[in-house]
């Protein structure tokens, strides 16, 4: 086997060495009666001359040429080469968890530069070293939320929140006797806050910004009416992008910011890996999920890089830490600090006014054509919803054969949406695609008037 | 800030002896990138977006061209050292080599770019690489249904006490406690807390064991589950786990076993045939995917039929004429418990190397690991003081 | 300039502080009237986005994915991937020709291994750090021949050597005082020896094995020839991979042998770049071009590596060196250790072993069908002259319509061959491919019939 | 063996303190890789070829795993410095930065699987790259031909020689000598012996120049060509280039330029507007093509008319569809100076070099280039003797 350095040869010399006849008298631990009697049924052993063109056909059965418009967490931004060339160095991706600081200086101090520019795009105090996505960094975002509340059991949650998000968040809390109360949204698409009910029970109150409809929510306000009440005021941001553009959720008052950083330079691989980002303020730190990294100075007065605070830590604390997690994203943690390093200041601005152009091109276009129209009335980055004329779902199907994937359907995710459409338009999108996704929308429409 | 300033000894010395923070490289007016010229219209933005909700400059964000980010990340990554750098002999964590293949074949465009929300109709290679490592985790853990939703090990293992807890539930009661070594991995306990149970510890023997009259005493009605770990962190298999299993089930509970040493036993004997009901696995130790200096990983989950309905949503399904399609009509499941479907880029990883070993191969590779483990522990056996006596699996502990 | 570290802030405080008011004030000592008085007429700055798209365009301009059995001095053998990711390796490919070797121990490490392979592969003594490819090391060698029979101004070469070889040679001697003599090929396609005429002014031999119809030549027989005058034998080899599994052009007696190491895991890439290798007899080390890395023992022992017997060369020498040659192919020669290193002393062989084998299963089904043949009848390794029923050039063609590309035909290499299509069969070519290929030209003889 | 043994001062430390030979990993039956099973039936090897024409196995190859593979030339890697590892301010040799985007493109499927002998109809985008590159070097440097054959400036100068050569010889003269000044590269001496030339130095005034009125001594029939190197190996621009250039070709010489040092004057000044006749360029200087620790390289050459019938076979021609072909019919050529087309992976890159600075990015890398080289001279002016006066372009020489 080519991965493995001894030789059959080898092997036996080991075993003579230690006076043992037969390697499987090394698993005489193993009873007999709980042995496997036969080999894996799996397939046997391809080359790699095999194994690549196994998978490129495989990678070939996704049609991931089409021009397509969705987000709805995941966008597909430019992301400059360089990135993946650095994370390639196998100094970043064979490497163990920084444990010993002293074999890990390269990746303690990458986290570190993370940590910071997630302060900076966030406006919050302290952020940690990633979380494993977006939607369990909202859920520990509750968890740390009743833990700084103890005592309060209830969630309020903005149904206007990613879908996968809210499922998520409910899946960890299913356990904990926790209530969750979800706050719906009006006609224009941002959360009721004239139905938002924030009580003295009320640990938290979670809203996404832009939200899963693409709108800008009013942050402030919803910060406001969390703290009014005592309780935390958790934003969520699944398009990173939009950080580089939007008031930060720490100037609109946030408590927690937690968030996928996806479109921070890392492939959309049909879901994952991603990486999720979380910042609060100084004095929830404790309470904070996850690893975190200091800054440390030697007595040579040298600088250096550790694991700091790690008594919050499953490894320490075991039952009381304040989350199981360990591994987490580390290596596209590093993939999104060099793509901020590579954009920086101007470039992450410029990104995000360019998605916002494009997508509001599009939306001015498209809302344009007869049958159709903007669902919602509120300010939105780049992404927004369209209704159709007939069901959008068949209407999204009927595009893919003429080389389209015109948006995402929301009839599965909300009652009431049959006719509504969500569509993202990045940086990435060109005049011309939009331009023939508005001709190719406006043929649809006349066979279906 | 995120800077936290702690005192240490000795910072480490090296060849590349200084690399300021990025921050520090910038001056105003470098630039890194270029974008292509907007080619729609340019509106005045505060038309598009009112003012109030828009932020100024992003103060302290570098500023440097990109050849200063490349020097940056280059030097850095030289103050790393991985198992490409050399020998890794680190216990539990199966550092093995992450082959370069499975790099590539992850970054294939048609995997890279494909957006989880396309039509099931767009995605089969992606759905076929999910079903087919399901298949193949199968048949390695003898356990018939394999989640490859979890992001981590941890992750796993929460997924697997949802699921326990909520067949328990179903049942009628959700029990109160979970049983769990001493000596198990701190996210064990962690997990089982997040699941809202209390944790009852039990302790080993001195050969390094479970003793299963132990097991028998500490087991009744409460116990919704034992998470053992097998080959356990000693790196010694339990071997009475069989009857330790019966002992649970006796009682109605469950035995999780945590997989991360499942290196040891890969191809030689499988949980599911051990009686064990769930497990988690870890790609990024047994096989193979990068740790990358703390993840990605992926941590799937396999479980007996019992446990199968409650496993995360979205399943992937095969229809009678071959084609994939993803199952969200599951009733008892746990729900979902990430979005989308799981580490994928690891998944195709994970894949491409027990495609690359077949069966013979994955045995090769657990038959060298104990025999490595062992022949360490051998020679060394009079230099250091051996933890517990008898044979190891995958690791050895020394003390001194 | 994204590629620039300084700013143009920088750049202004930079020339302040020389006292330099204007950039240009740098330029003085061009004068005026040498300037250029307008901006370069060229392409406007691309984004790495357009600039992917754009190349991407040009490569699929490409058709690289039908089956080819093109061989003719590049073949297309299986490379493991880890040699672009080793080569990738930017330590590797952004480091400097290895003059400081305190900042070059790794390039000069590879480079003595590189040696040490070749030799081993050739059963030669001595080899150097590379040549630009396979064809300018063949003129090295007779220029190099010409030095140590200085006095003789005679050169036979084989009319079966690479047509491109022997064209590289016209052009390198073209201005120095030698005759140049080819030597045929007799019916079985190998150098006629019966006319093989080397006279006490030869300096050199020229043959190549397997030579350009792929047949292996009679290289003892050739070398015993040239020595039996005086002259050097020089062995040729345009398809390395047959070096694990063919005589050694070193145990057949020649003087240098030179060549192309493509097939060692080098990609096609339109030809280049390539790495020619080269070796000779310890004897005439002082006459070989190139550098040579030597290893080098420190005062406490260690060991390192240093180039060495330097003065034969251009930078120290300057009129006098052994050839111009300063860069070489450094990088292509590190591909090449990595893949030799890797397949190692058995998967060579195995691979030689399969070329050699699928050629031959090829040429025997080829050969059977109706009006074609096997134009030459001597032993050969993975390349292969058919005949064809009509002009092969027009059957060529016509099969790049159903998806071939079929081959070489010789029409324009050789008078006489309008008939014959070169065919080079590697390990990568599937049977199934090879036998789609025979039918695809079965029924084109139907037609030609 | 290729093993010279040497004795050296001090081998240099490093952090990765050992790494043996490969030979010296190898044990048998280690193994590295994996082929495809054979799948046409098996012959007996010495029925398909005679076993006196086979060797036997191949004593000394090592028998390594893949994973020692990547250990050791990763271990081996870190010995290297590079521009990634930071400053390299090398005179003459412009290491500049090797964009990672052009290292991906040329890596392109359709490039690096494109066989040189596909028809032309299969080869139109390679086909491309060699005649966008063509175009934008011959508005470069103002000569209006190019080939892109040599593959390093060396070849570069022997193939301008060459052709230099053919066209005396073609007026029925080749001529008997070329001048080079003393402070030229040794490629020049060496190309033009090569071509069959003797050769005569110049020597430069105390100012570090030619001196026209020297070149004018020297000038006769006799003399095929001068060659000269501007910017010269001190750094200094020949102010009188275009005196001399006229004093060549009143003798019927031709003046050859050394183009290695073009990144001091891209945008700026071009040599066929100074009366330059032909010159070469170095794409792995100017052009930020890799050095990749001594090539490969390309060495384009720029000529005027009455030299290009002269240049190597084959031409990229257009056609008036638009068309690519590989025109051969060159009755004056110097035939071939390689096989195949040059080292077309290098040109990939330097066309993505010149595509992404265009014309300003051009001129701002060469401004770029001199200020830096003038403000090390004026800041260090007072450490170092500086070798000459008056302003550098791309280097400056110190002494001390
Ligand atoms: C025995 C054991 N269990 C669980 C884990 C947790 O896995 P992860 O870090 O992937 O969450 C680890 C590794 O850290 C482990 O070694
Ligand atoms: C001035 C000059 N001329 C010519 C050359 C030769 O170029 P190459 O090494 O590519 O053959 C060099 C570089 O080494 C050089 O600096």
């Amino acid at each position: 086997m080519r991965y493995i350095p001894s030789s059959n040869e080898e092997r036996a010399d080991m075993l003579e060495s230690m006076g043992v006849p037969d390697i499987m008298d090394l698993f005489e631990s193993i009873p007999e009666r709980l042995r496997l009697d036969r080999p894996l049924d799996i397939p046997a052993a391809m080359s790699e001359f095999d194994l690549a063109n196994y998978m490129r056909d495989l990678a070939a059965r996704n049609r991931t040429s089409v021009p397509t418009f969705l987000g709805a967490g995941v966008y597909d931004h430019f992301a400059p080469v360089i990135i993946d060339h650095l994370a390639l160095r196998s100094e970043w991706y064979t490497a163990y968890t920084p444990y010993q600081p002293e074999l890990s200086q390269g990746t303690l101090q990458a986290i570190f530069e993370f940590q910071t520019l997630v302060c900076q795009l966030t406006g919050m105090e302290v952020a940690n070293a990633s979380m494993y996505d977006g939607s369990t960094g909202v859920a520990e975002a509750v968890l740390m939320a009743l833990r700084v509340n103890r005592g309060r059991t209830r969630i309020v949650i903005a149904s206007s929140v990613h879908p996968h998000y809210r499922a998520v968040v409910k899946t960890y809390l299913g356990n904990i006797d926790v209530d969750i109360a979800e706050v719906g949204f009006t006609a224009d698409g941002r959360l009721d806050l004239s139905s938002l009910a924030v009580d003295a029970n009320t640990a938290a109150v979670v809203v996404q910004s832009p939200n899963f409809f693409g709108a800008v929510e009013d942050v402030d306000a919803v910060c406001a009416a969390a703290h009014d009440a005592g309780a935390l005021a958790i934003v969520a941001v699944a398009e990173a992008i939009s950080l580089g553009l939007l008031r930060t959720p720490g100037d609109s008052g946030a408590d927690i910011v937690c968030g996928e950083a996806q479109s921070f330079g890392v492939p959309m691989s049909f879901g994952g890996p991603f990486v999720g980002f979380f910042a609060t303020r100084d004095k929830f730190v404790r309470q904070m999920p996850g690893r975190l990294v200091g800054r440390a100075t030697d007595s040579r007065g040298e600088r250096g890089f550790v694991l700091t605070l790690s008594t919050r830590e499953q490894h320490i604390r075991r039952e009381k830490a304040t989350s199981n997690i360990c591994t987490n994203q580390g290596l596209f943690m590093l993939m999104a600090t060099i793509y901020l390093s590579t954009m920086g200041r101007k470039g992450l601005r410029e990104v995000a006014e360019q998605n916002l152009q494009k997508a509001h091109y599009a939306a001015d276009r498209l809302s344009r054509l007869d049958g159709f129209g903007l669902r919602f009335g509120s300010p939105f980055f780049n992404e927004f919803v369209i209704t159709t004329p007939g069901p959008a779902r068949a209407m999204r199907d009927a595009l893919v054969d003429k080389g389209f994937v015109a948006g995402l359907p929301l009839d599965r995710y909300y009652a009431g949406m049959d006719d509504a459409l969500l569509i993202a338009v990045t940086e990435t999108a060109t005049r011309r695609q939009i331009d023939d996704l508005a001709s190719a929308l406006a043929e649809m429409g006349r066979h279906a008037a | 800030m995120s800077a936290k300033d702690v005192k240490v000894q000795a910072a480490a010395g090296h060849i590349v002896r200084t690399e300021e923070l990025i921050f520090e490289r910038s001056r105003a007016g470098r630039q890194g990138y270029k974008l292509p010229d907007l080619d729609v219209p340019a509106v005045e933005t505060t038309s598009l977006v009112p003012g109030e909700l828009c932020r100024g400059d992003i103060p302290g964000m570098p500023e440097v061209s990109e050849f200063e980010v490349v020097r940056h990340f280059t030097r850095l990554s030289t103050w790393n050292y991985g198992v490409d750098t050399g020998l890794y002999p680190l216990g539990s964590c199966t550092m093995k080599y992450n082959p370069k293949i499975n790099e590539t074949l992850a970054r294939l465009e048609g995997f890279a770019h494909a957006h989880p929300m396309l039509p099931e109709s767009l995605s089969q290679g992606s759905l076929e690489v999910i079903k087919q490592l399901e298949d193949a985790l199968v048949e390695i853990t003898g356990l018939p249904h394999v989640s490859l939703q979890p992001a981590a090990g941890a992750h796993g293992e929460l997924t697997a006490m949802l699921a326990i807890r909520a067949c328990h539930a179903k049942r009628g009661n959700v029990r109160k406690k979970v049983l769990i070594p001493d000596s198990a991995h701190g996210t064990n306990p962690a997990s089982a807390i997040m699941c809202g149970y209390e944790v009852e510890g039990v302790t080993s023997t001195s050969r390094g064991l479970l003793d299963p009259a132990d097991i028998e005493k500490h087991m009744d009605e409460s116990v919704a589950a034992l998470m053992l770990t097998n080959p356990n962190t000693l790196g010694k298999f339990e071997e009475e786990i069989d009857k330790v299993c019966q002992i649970v089930h006796a009682k109605g509970g469950f035995v999780y076993m945590d997989g991360a040493n499942m290196n040891a036993l890969m191809g030689v004997a499988r949980p599911g045939d051990m009686g064990v009901d769930c497990m988690h696995l870890n790609l990024h130790k047994t096989f193979s995917t990068p740790h990358g200096g703390g993840g990605p990983g992926a941590g799937p989950v396999g479980v007996v039929d019992e446990l199968a309905p409650f496993l995360p949503v979205p399943r992937v399904v095969r229809e009678t004429d071959g084609r994939l399609r993803l199952d969200f009509d599951r009733p008892d499941s746990i729900g979902r418990v990430r979005a989308f479907f799981g580490n994928f880029g690891v998944l195709v990883r994970a894949l491409s190397y027990i495609l690359t070993l077949g069966p013979d191969g994955l045995r090769e590779a657990c038959e060298t690991a104990v025999l490595n483990a062992n022949y360490i522990k051998h020679h060394l056996h009079d230099v250091y003081a051996i933890g517990f006596e008898g044979k190891v699996m995958k690791e050895v502990v020394f003390t001194d």
